[in-house]
């Protein structure tokens, strides 16, 4: 699967994007997944209030099931317009 | 229904000119455009606007299609640029077209609001002292409240 | 606050463009575009738009002073022609620039709503059988009572 | 004073604009004296609520005091923008 970051997500990770191996069931799954890894991961992902996700490239909850999808994004609440 | 998401600057007097000769029947026309605005204080050296490639595209279309059913509308544009902008360059542009002024109002403000909280955009302050990611403004979302 | 009553045409999007570079500070610029639309069934050959010289400039600016006073808004235009218009043809055009949307949104809309419904200005519609001066539309009438 | 008319009622009195000696004192008593004239101006202003008027340039009513008025203009509900 593919994991995308963005704005201070991205920086705190270091990375734009990576391709990770998993079994999780969920977004919250995988997170919990990621923050085991490294403590950059684990500061990044301190506080999902200030997180959005995306599953496949639709907005989505931490609760979102993982099973089939290719590619999750996470950053930070969108600032567009 | 028109969506163009780039990095290279575009003429928003031009494009609504173009725009509104395209829009056969509509008595009203609304535009909007976003400018970069200078701080007060520490002055802006750019504004950087990162964007998520293929979701940004697919989200917009998704406000587009949510406005045209929900009003009367002829025709919109969303233009939305991304990458390294200078203080004065516009931003972005939404023109919406509709019989009455009160559809074309209403489905601009409609995707601006849906624009500024849903599209994955993110703007980055560069000053002469440091950089700071723009925080996500809480009336914006609350603005989304009231459709 | 730029307010011309003219009988000749003008170019919205070049108006829009200058309008923007002459607003130092503002993130937000709302136009609307007001276009003679044909008329289902019996095409409309002209437009005649009478209006009360000395008055209009006077209401007009009137409105303006009021939007300026309930919105925080950097500048604003408005242009609105007289005379003989073809379909399609441009009537008239409002700008408002704001640091935030909401402020251009909000005085964009009042000031259409009351140019509407207060400036002096009359439309007739000229067909191949007919002329018919346009009514008032009760809506119309109504869309101030929310400001 | 400077009576002047706009669109319909332009039309139906036959011109734009006149000067008019009279001593009424509201926009109601002119529009009395102007009735009695002519049958046109009868027609013309045979229903107010289809009418609006400007005293000095400015929306008035049709109670509106005529003293000291340079000019007075009737016509129908604008249909501008």
């Amino acid at each position: 699967m593919d994991v995308l970051y963005f704005a201070w997500v991205r920086e705190r990770i270091g990375h734009p994007k990576e391709k990770v191996e998993t079994t999780a069931a969920t977004v919250r799954d995988l997170v919990e997944e990621l923050r085991a890894r490294e403590d950059r991961y684990d500061a990044a992902f301190a506080d999902l209030s200030a997180l959005r996700v995306a599953v496949d490239q639709e907005l989505a909850d931490f609760d979102a099931d993982l099973s089939g999808v290719r590619e999750v994004a996470f950053f930070p609440p969108m600032t567009g317009g | 229904m028109v969506v163009r998401v780039q990095a290279e600057g575009f003429d928003a007097g031009g494009e609504l000119n173009r725009f509104t000769a395209a829009c056969d029947g509509a008595g009203a026309v609304v535009s909007f455009t976003g400018i970069v605005r200078n701080r007060a204080g520490a002055p802006l050296r750019e504004m950087m606007i990162e964007h998520y490639p293929g979701m940004t595209e697919k989200a917009i279309a998704g406000i587009e299609a949510e406005a045209v059913d929900r009003w009367s509308l002829g025709r919109s544009l969303v233009i939305h640029r991304y990458g390294a902008l200078a203080p004065g360059e516009t931003i972005m542009m939404v023109a919406t077209a509709a019989r009455h002024r009160a559809d074309a109002f209403q489905a601009a403000e409609f995707l601006m609001d849906y624009l500024k909280s849903r599209a994955p955009f993110w703007k980055k302050e560069i000053g002469r002292d440091g950089a700071e990611w723009v925080a996500a403004r809480d009336e914006d979302e609350a603005a989304l409240g009231r459709w």
